[in-house]
């Protein structure tokens, strides 16, 4: 088994993070991982974006032409990767700041106020987190408790406050 | 009502790439403002670095060419022994300038080349991610002096100017900053002088200009400008550095 | 044997280290970036030194120099960067010094893109620099690689007395996988005798130089470095196979498109296609003896990420045995195991959908 | 009389002209534009003075003083 | 039409300023110094500028800026010099500039002696440079092809918008002939409204440059890149050839080697032996064209001073039609036309006494 | 009886290669004498520029690198950081130095590299033929410059210890000449303190010396002495230009 | 018909001049010429030796295996081009400095003191083309008036006197 | 006393030492050594003062001064 996960956003909201956590939880996990940064020609500001592969078997190709699962925190890379999650897919939105206009039948769409629910919590910046817990229930290589061990070895180590934070996001999300 | 201060004619309508906040643009501003004023737009040629103004050539009004990283003033000296009547200006980071690209800084200097060089100073390489430069402080953090320049191991910053400014050839060096309106004017004579001094001639003119890099300093660009007076203003002597006789004329 | 989560780049540089590696020269630029900053991070840690030269140029002759002592050392960059270099280089193969040189290749011409690309064949292989000189390239193909293939340059380079090059890209140098950070292998090297140390560390004067302005010398010299490049192309010549036994249809392809080969290799198979792949890990020398028998091969399908420089070496490997053709993107686009799958489909003319 | 506006398009929200306005009138607004910066509004704009120190400052040329 | 006893090189000095060439930026190096030293003397009364830049990194700059104003533009160098400007020369053929590149080989690797050596036909025809561009190369070998070849030069580089380079050799470059001072043939060429020089002169600013980040844009361009090599492939391809008609046995060699061929080819048909010879003048694109039909040929012969290079263009072009042998010297030393006879006699075992 | 002078250890028996009369020779024997009286010829490594000095290394007694054309700082740089207890020096013509190889010039000095760099300044290209070098005089006529130097178009000859002195990290910079026994006397101490100055790990220090070409300016030998005297000397300072606080107490 | 021609000795002896003058001579005759100078790894005072061919056809390969006539002007090109003169030809060779221990009895040795000879006219440096007067008569395709007329071309436009001393020590020569 | 030695195979005939000797005792002598350079001699071995002049300026190292 083999799951595929793009993650996108403007730089700045903690894409390259989130996919980073997936990818160490697979790890932690035994699983084959792999996890691939891509940035636009600007600095910072433009959109970011990443892939995620999580798998039972060796990965060869890391390549995602299409993906299994996919979240987004910005309009522009909703636009871009709405095409880009396969038949029966699901995709993440964070609809604070995103209008789902454009739509498909064919994938499951979770838009939720990620942006708002952070804000909720005391923290705009964890909408990324408030979307990887949305997901979570879906993915059958990923679950919670690889992810807490991922965000603990990753943040936690050094500012345990920064764990409970981002915990706190990811369970908003999972409870939606 | 008479507009003050707004976009000038010495820029294109596009809008710049830099992080919010990077005072790049503030150059880039003063040089739109500069190129209007002396109405040589129509007759200037710009060289881009390659850094984190690589894509400059854009924003300007002039005509441009792009360079390889460290080649501006090799690149900018064709130009000009091509076509001595233009006004021919690099624009260049600290590292483009001051590490890749020394030999030319030197040489462009000792051959008093009729053009005029723009380095901007943020301390590091700012495009590639904020590794230490030639320019970056004692003691600062940079992803490649990640414990603090070690002065023993990498050597002080360079400031640049001072060097340059011992070649015959270079005949007006300033060094402004940008991190205040007055610093900012003040800067703004600098460059005007530094065209003049090629409309006439005379030799190589060349500003340095300090400027921040909020992202890679990782500090809000308000917090920026501070770090810069604090930290850059008291290593990097602000002024006119050198002003050979022919040029005090102007 | 710890497993870290790592990106490519870091996986060479903590190779590096583990490898005895104390000096590293470099001057930052994308897509190879991670390699000096992590050597800054850690290198200290373990007494040695990261020097960021004022360009490239300098960096490599410094690596010139420690190498000249007889040090492990390495440099890091990208294509413009590695164009600058070429002189370098040459000096170093002239002078038979071992550095590790890793190129993480952009997609030039020119300033170049940071996606993967696999453009810098020819310049890696065929000597970029002047004169006749060959140099190791390695090839990883994944993050595991690009650590066990760096411990594996530095023991070639010390064996061979020979720069050695590893030819990667942005994908391989920015993808994290997870590492096995295994421990240095043991390997029996040459006492280096040639370096330069100090008169009083022998008893008599040494020294080592590239200065020969006699013909016949440097005939005689081009005849010595010929030779031992003849020992390497017999003895270092390294590939893998992927379900090449029954292969009717041969991908060929390096690094990332060694990934996407297997992923289309196993897609084909799924198809009923007996399609196989080999991927060439040294580039130079490059693995002939892979091509030896292909008389069972009805295609070969060459994958590189460039406008097709591979393609020459495996057309004269093969030596019109079997049909070549190329399945290529350029400019830091990555084709996908089915467009693959598809070009072989159309240019064999086979009865398959893809 | 001046007048200070806001080139919206231009603006980065990087709060430069904030901390420089001797007026205090100028503010990162709560609409953004289409890059995603929320930018600067005037809140009181019968009090700018047109000094200009907004726009010596701005990094993207996104303010207009007259005056 | 004058005839003038002149160097090589000093012929292709000649021929820079009768072309219309007005700038040269150089730094001195051996053996292509007269180049410089000829053009120092004579440039400034045709009214033009010579500058002698700090290095070569220096020297390819300038022509870069140079001829982004449109201007003929000149430099010269060898071997480690040449491998300097390789950065410059990728990002010449990327941003598309017109500049005539000599280089007067040495025999490397390394600081590399003076003879005559073709040590750099790899570097020069598959880019020395990173990326996927090809210039063109020509190779001349005689003073009066150093002079008729660098009009060429001007008006190929003109015409395509490429960097040319003519690549030779020391005997050619130090070697005295007379050469026909021919004026400057005319030409079709594209007007220059790429060039830089102002937005003044035409009412709109304008950019050159090579800064692309976008990988989209990148493959886009690169395969414009490579649609114009493919042309330039098809219609560039220039070669001479010398008893060929009814030959058994061929000779490939250029430059230096092509005229030993020439000799080597009297002596053999002398001796009965029906042999020709392919001499190469575009080195890329090579002259694939000229080995089209080679089904009456027993077997073919390259000569190189160098490990032998050319040889494998010539086996990817002659396809296994025939086979393929090297005679070759190395570092600075030339073969005689017997001792290439006699390589060609020892090869394919013929009953000849040489 | 004592040999006041003569063929010191710190040189092979080998014949130098270098023209009659060719003053390469005297500043030879001078660093042969430097080595063998600090007694370090068996810790020293030297390294060999490409120039007229390529084939150097056989005359010296200590070990030796050749380096490519310029390169020679960099070279010595990798070498210092990897045996930093051995003595590391450069011997560099002026346009190996100075045209080629500025920018390493520049930042070893501004690194403070603890290597000793001696630049033979000749005022031409020896080697290649004579060519103009970033150092030909005003006026000079080499094959590159046949009118006579034309500052309007090349500039000013650079005085590269005076710019390399504006470099924090070069602590003792000084020029010598060796055209009469005084001058060359003087040159000796200069070399003997900068070589001291490395040996206590205090920076970079830079030795520049005028030398003769006879050969290429078509002079006897005794005449290239005194177009020396009175044609560079006048242009190019001689002394100790630079001498840090640190380097004051030795 | 064409004829190959070695010439050698230390540098600053003029043996390229020499070379120069009867490829120059070659060409004022309307022949096909080509010179080729060889210079040793030493700046000055190394060896220093050229080779000319002079020739009625086209001339392919300009390398001199073995040549048709030479002129040495030192010891070393004695020893070195000795065995490069092709049975019948003829070298000349400086006696006033070069001993002819080592002979050969297929090639004519015209040794004259040539050093002598030119130190008798006032000027030693004229060695050079005192040999080549020696050698003139040998050889087909270069006589003494084009030798003339290429001495005047090169020298004799700009220092008048230089063409009296050239041609006066090669009319020693050729009285030999 | 003090005595000079010249150390012919060593001396390119530049004439350095002979144009600095104050007691102009140096002479370029009529015998070549092995490289062709006729190599200097001391015409008066007995004035030689040891000043050591010749051996300073001369670029071969061919020159011994003992006193
Ligand atoms: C030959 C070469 N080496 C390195 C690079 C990578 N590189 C691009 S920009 C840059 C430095 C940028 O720093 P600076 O010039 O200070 O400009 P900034 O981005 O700080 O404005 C580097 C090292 C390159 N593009 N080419
Ligand atoms: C990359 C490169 N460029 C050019 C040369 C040719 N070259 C050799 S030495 C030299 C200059 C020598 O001048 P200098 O350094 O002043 O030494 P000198 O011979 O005068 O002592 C040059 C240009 C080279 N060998 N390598
Ligand atoms: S990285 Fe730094 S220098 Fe570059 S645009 Fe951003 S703030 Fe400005
Ligand atoms: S012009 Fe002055 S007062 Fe008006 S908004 Fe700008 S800074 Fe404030
Ligand atoms: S300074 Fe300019 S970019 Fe920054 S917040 Fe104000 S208007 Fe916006
Ligand atoms: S050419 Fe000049 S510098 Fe070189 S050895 Fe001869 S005299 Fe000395
Ligand atoms: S030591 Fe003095 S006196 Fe004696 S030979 Fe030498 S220069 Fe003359
Ligand atoms: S100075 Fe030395 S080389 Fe010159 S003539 Fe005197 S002894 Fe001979
Ligand atoms: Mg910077
Ligand atoms: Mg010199």
């Amino acid at each position: 088994m083999m799951e595929k996960i793009l993650l996108a956003g403007f730089g700045g909201q903690g894409v390259m993070f989130i996919g980073k956590i997936i990818t160490y939880a697979g790890m932690l996990d035994g699983r084959e991982v792999c996890w691939i940064p891509s940035y636009g020609p600007e600095m910072r500001g433009g959109t970011a974006n990443c892939s995620v592969i999580v798998s039972d078997e060796e990965i060869h190709s890391p390549v995602i032409e299409s993906a299994d699962f996919g979240i987004v925190l910005n309009q522009p890379s909703y636009d871009k990767f709405l095409l880009r999650i396969k038949p029966g897919g699901v995709l993440v939105v964070n609809s604070s700041i995103i209008s789902t206009e454009q739509k498909r039948d064919d994938i499951e769409i979770i838009a939720l106020p990620a942006g708002d629910i952070a804000n909720g919590i005391g923290n705009p910046s964890l909408a990324n987190m408030v979307c990887l817990g949305a997901l979570l229930p879906k993915m059958n290589l990923t679950h919670i408790k690889s992810i807490e061990k991922a965000i603990d070895s990753v943040v936690g180590k050094k500012k345990p406050e920064l764990y409970e934070l981002n915990m706190a996001a990811v369970k908003k999300g999972l409870e939606r | 009502m008479q507009k003050v201060i707004g976009r000038p004619t010495g820029l294109t309508e596009l809008p710049f790439h830099y992080c919010p906040g990077c005072t790049h643009g503030i150059i880039h501003r003063l040089i739109g403002e500069v190129m209007a004023e002396l109405g040589i737009i129509e007759n200037t040629i710009g060289v881009a670095p390659v850094g984190c103004a690589g894509f400059s050539l854009d924003f300007f009004a002039c005509d441009f060419v792009g360079a390889a990283h460290g080649r501006a003033q090799a690149v900018a000296t064709g130009i000009k022994r091509s076509l001595p009547d233009k006004l021919v200006f690099t624009y260049q980071g600290d590292g483009d300038i001051a590490a890749i690209g020394t030999s030319h800084a030197i040489h462009v200097a000792a051959r008093g080349e009729k053009i005029t060089s723009i380095m901007v100073n943020n301390a590091v390489f700012g495009m590639t991610g904020g590794q230490m430069a030639p320019t970056t402080l004692p003691g600062m953090k940079t992803t490649t002096s990640p414990y603090g320049r070690d002065c023993a191991v990498f050597g002080q910053p360079i400031d640049l100017p001072k060097t340059v400014a011992t070649l015959s050839g270079a005949v007006y060096v300033a060094a402004g900053s940008v991190d205040t309106p007055k610093n900012i004017l003040q800067t703004k004579k600098y460059l005007k002088k530094a065209f003049q001094v090629q409309q006439m001639g005379l030799g190589f003119s060349f500003v340095s200009i300090l400027s921040t890099c909020p992202t890679n300093w990782a500090l809000s660009p308000v917090d920026s400008l501070k770090w810069l007076q604090d930290n850059m203003i008291p290593v990097y002597e602000l002024g006119e550095l050198k002003v050979a006789e022919e040029v005090k004329a102007l | 044997m710890s497993r870290e989560l790592l990106k490519g780049n870091e996986a060479i540089a903590e190779a590096a280290i583990r490898s005895g590696c104390r000096l590293f020269f470099g001057y930052p630029i994308t897509p190879s970036t991670e390699i000096v900053e992590y050597l800054s991070k850690h290198m200290p840690k373990a007494g040695g030194t990261v020097l960021q030269g004022e360009d490239e140029i300098a960096s490599i002759n410094m690596c010139y120099g420690a190498a000249a002592t007889g040090a492990r050392v390495m440099t890091a960059s990208s294509s413009p960067g590695y164009s600058l270099k070429q002189e370098g280089l040459s000096y170093l193969a002239a002078v038979e010094l071992p550095v590790v040189v890793v190129n993480i290749n952009r997609s030039g011409p020119g300033l170049g893109g940071l996606g993967p690309s696999q453009a810098d064949y020819f310049q890696c292989t065929k000597g970029g620099g002047h004169g006749d000189y060959r140099v190791i390239v390695l090839a990883p193909s994944k993050g595991q690689e690009m650590y066990d293939y760096t411990m594996l340059a530095f023991d070639l380079a010390d064996k061979w007395r020979t720069p050695v090059v590893i030819l990667s890209d942005g994908y391989l140098g920015q993808m994290m996988e997870p590492i096995e950070l295994k421990e240095r292998p043991a390997a029996e090297l040459p006492p280096k005798t040639w370096a330069i140390t100090g008169a009083g560390s022998r008893g008599k004067k040494q020294n080592l130089a590239s200065y020969t302005l006699t013909n016949e010398i440097g005939e005689a010299e081009n005849l010595r470095w010929q030779a031992k490049f003849e020992k390497m192309r017999q003895a270092e010549q390294r590939w893998e196979t992927f379900h090449t036994e029954d292969a009717e249809y041969i991908i060929v392809g390096y690094g990332s498109c060694g990934r996407i080969g297997k992923s289309a290799v196993l897609n084909a198979r799924k198809k009923g296609l007996k399609v196989g792949l080999i991927r060439p890990i040294t580039l130079w020398p490059f693995p002939v003896k892979a091509f030896e028998n292909m008389k069972n091969v009805k295609g070969i399908l060459t994958v590189e990420l460039n406008a097709g420089q591979m393609i020459e070496d495996v057309k004269l490997a093969v030596n019109c045995q079997a049909p070549v053709h190329l399945c290529n993107r350029m400019g830091g686009i990555m084709p996908s195991e089915n467009e693959v799958l598809r070009k072989l489909v159309q240019v064999f003319n086979l009865a398959v959908e893809v | 009389m001046a007048k200070v506006v806001v080139l919206g398009e231009y603006c980065k929200s990087c709060g430069l002209c904030v901390s420089i306005c001797p007026k205090k009138i100028l503010k990162i607004g709560d609409k953004p534009n289409k890059k995603g910066y929320y930018y600067v509004v005037v809140s009181d704009p019968d009090q700018c003075i047109g000094c200009g120190l907004c726009g010596t400052m701005c990094p993207d040329v996104a303010l207009e003083v007259h005056k």
